[in-house]
């Protein structure tokens, strides 16, 4: 197990009230074990979490995408900049 | 040209930045904060953002736009913070030696910055309450607070 | 708003013009004299006008504008005499509630313009001929000579 | 008889070498028939002329448009603004 922040923002961040949430994660894993173990651990997150997506390394991520130690995770969720 | 900024959007320098010898044509978008959404009363918006992932997907967007067009210059700000009434949170301006190919641009950027950028808009209603705008997922609407 | 200046076009003025609490989009076409046309070079452009019908026939196009969407503010703007490279001899500036509406109308608007308003232009080559430029009707470049 | 002016513009006003012309003409007329008295006493407009539209009042004609005495004429080579 490894210790691993996801950054929040928007909504994500109201729910939770924190800019960013730490996680204790077996790497590797993929994007959509991590959202699983956000809601386990923020249940807050669970009606706005199927609407968000992970983004590794500031890359949007799917479901199986791989995530190793070290990357740089955040939870995106709907944009509405413009 | 990509550009995230918490001050008001110097039109003027953006235009001035996309006007080159080479361009006939120069389309600007601005969005800007309106009044009225579905009969509720808007004072401001307030605008957060992935900074680091927006800049770099703004710049995607821009180098995918000069790939499909053939554009002269291709500027993109985003202001963040607070964006009062008829003020603009993002201008997009774009220059092509004919028109068609700069309306055509200037409309798929800002089409896909409103769908794939990581900036956030939240409504700070009249009636005091704000709300995070997620398209598509449940509201989320919050009363008093601070942005 | 329909203007016909001998000036440079105040783009700052025209947008705050437009820009509007009830706009949640703006859209700005400007077009800008060009350096090359078909491998020529241009030093300048010059322009006139038939004043009195070609204000008449701007707010016409204003007029039908508004008819076909729901715009906010509209206006539009040509400079007459002479245009500089990479400066706006025209600017259709237009306001909506949502940028669709923006987007299409000032597509139209310039395009309607280019059509039908009698405004002309006249060419100066760099090689120092003028040509008065009317689509579809034979050349007729005169060398030297004022505009 | 009555004497007319039609206004010229562009490349019609430096074919003829002014900016607008006077002509002779039977009222009322039609737009057609001015065209074709127009290159009748100013044949260098020959060449243009089958491009222009004439405005009357204007608004533009077509060439069963009636003229009658008093209207402000006007010739239109294909416009090039913008």
């Amino acid at each position: 197990m490894a210790t691993t922040k996801i950054l929040l923002f928007a909504g994500a961040r109201e729910l939770v009230g924190q800019a960013e949430v730490t996680l204790e994660v077996n790497f590797p894993t993929t994007a959509v074990t991590l959202k699983a173990a956000l809601v386990a651990t923020h249940p807050e997150l669970a009606p706005l979490l199927p609407h968000t997506l992970l983004a590794v390394d500031t890359q949007y991520a799917t479901d199986d995408t791989p995530v190793s130690a070290g990357s740089t995770l955040a939870l995106i969720p709907p944009v509405s900049g413009g | 040209m990509i550009k995230l900024t918490q001050e008001p959007i110097d039109t003027t320098a953006l235009l001035a930045d996309v006007q080159h010898e080479e361009a006939g044509a120069v389309v600007l978008f601005l969005g800007t904060t309106r009044k009225f959404t579905a009969g509720r009363e808007t004072i401001e918006l307030y605008y957060d953002a992935y900074q680091e992932m927006a800049t770099q997907e703004l710049e995607r967007l821009e180098q995918e736009a000069r790939e499909r067009w053939s554009l002269v210059e291709c500027a993109i700000v985003h202001r963040l913070g607070l964006v009062p009434l008829k003020e603009a949170s993002v201008a997009v301006a774009v220059s092509s030696a004919h028109r068609g190919e700069a309306f055509e641009a200037g409309k798929w950027l800002i089409d896909t910055l409103k769908e794939h950028v990581p900036i956030w808009k939240q409504e700070h209603w009249a009636d005091g309450s704000q709300e995070w705008v997620h398209p598509g997922a449940p509201s989320s609407s919050v009363t008093g607070g601070d942005a």
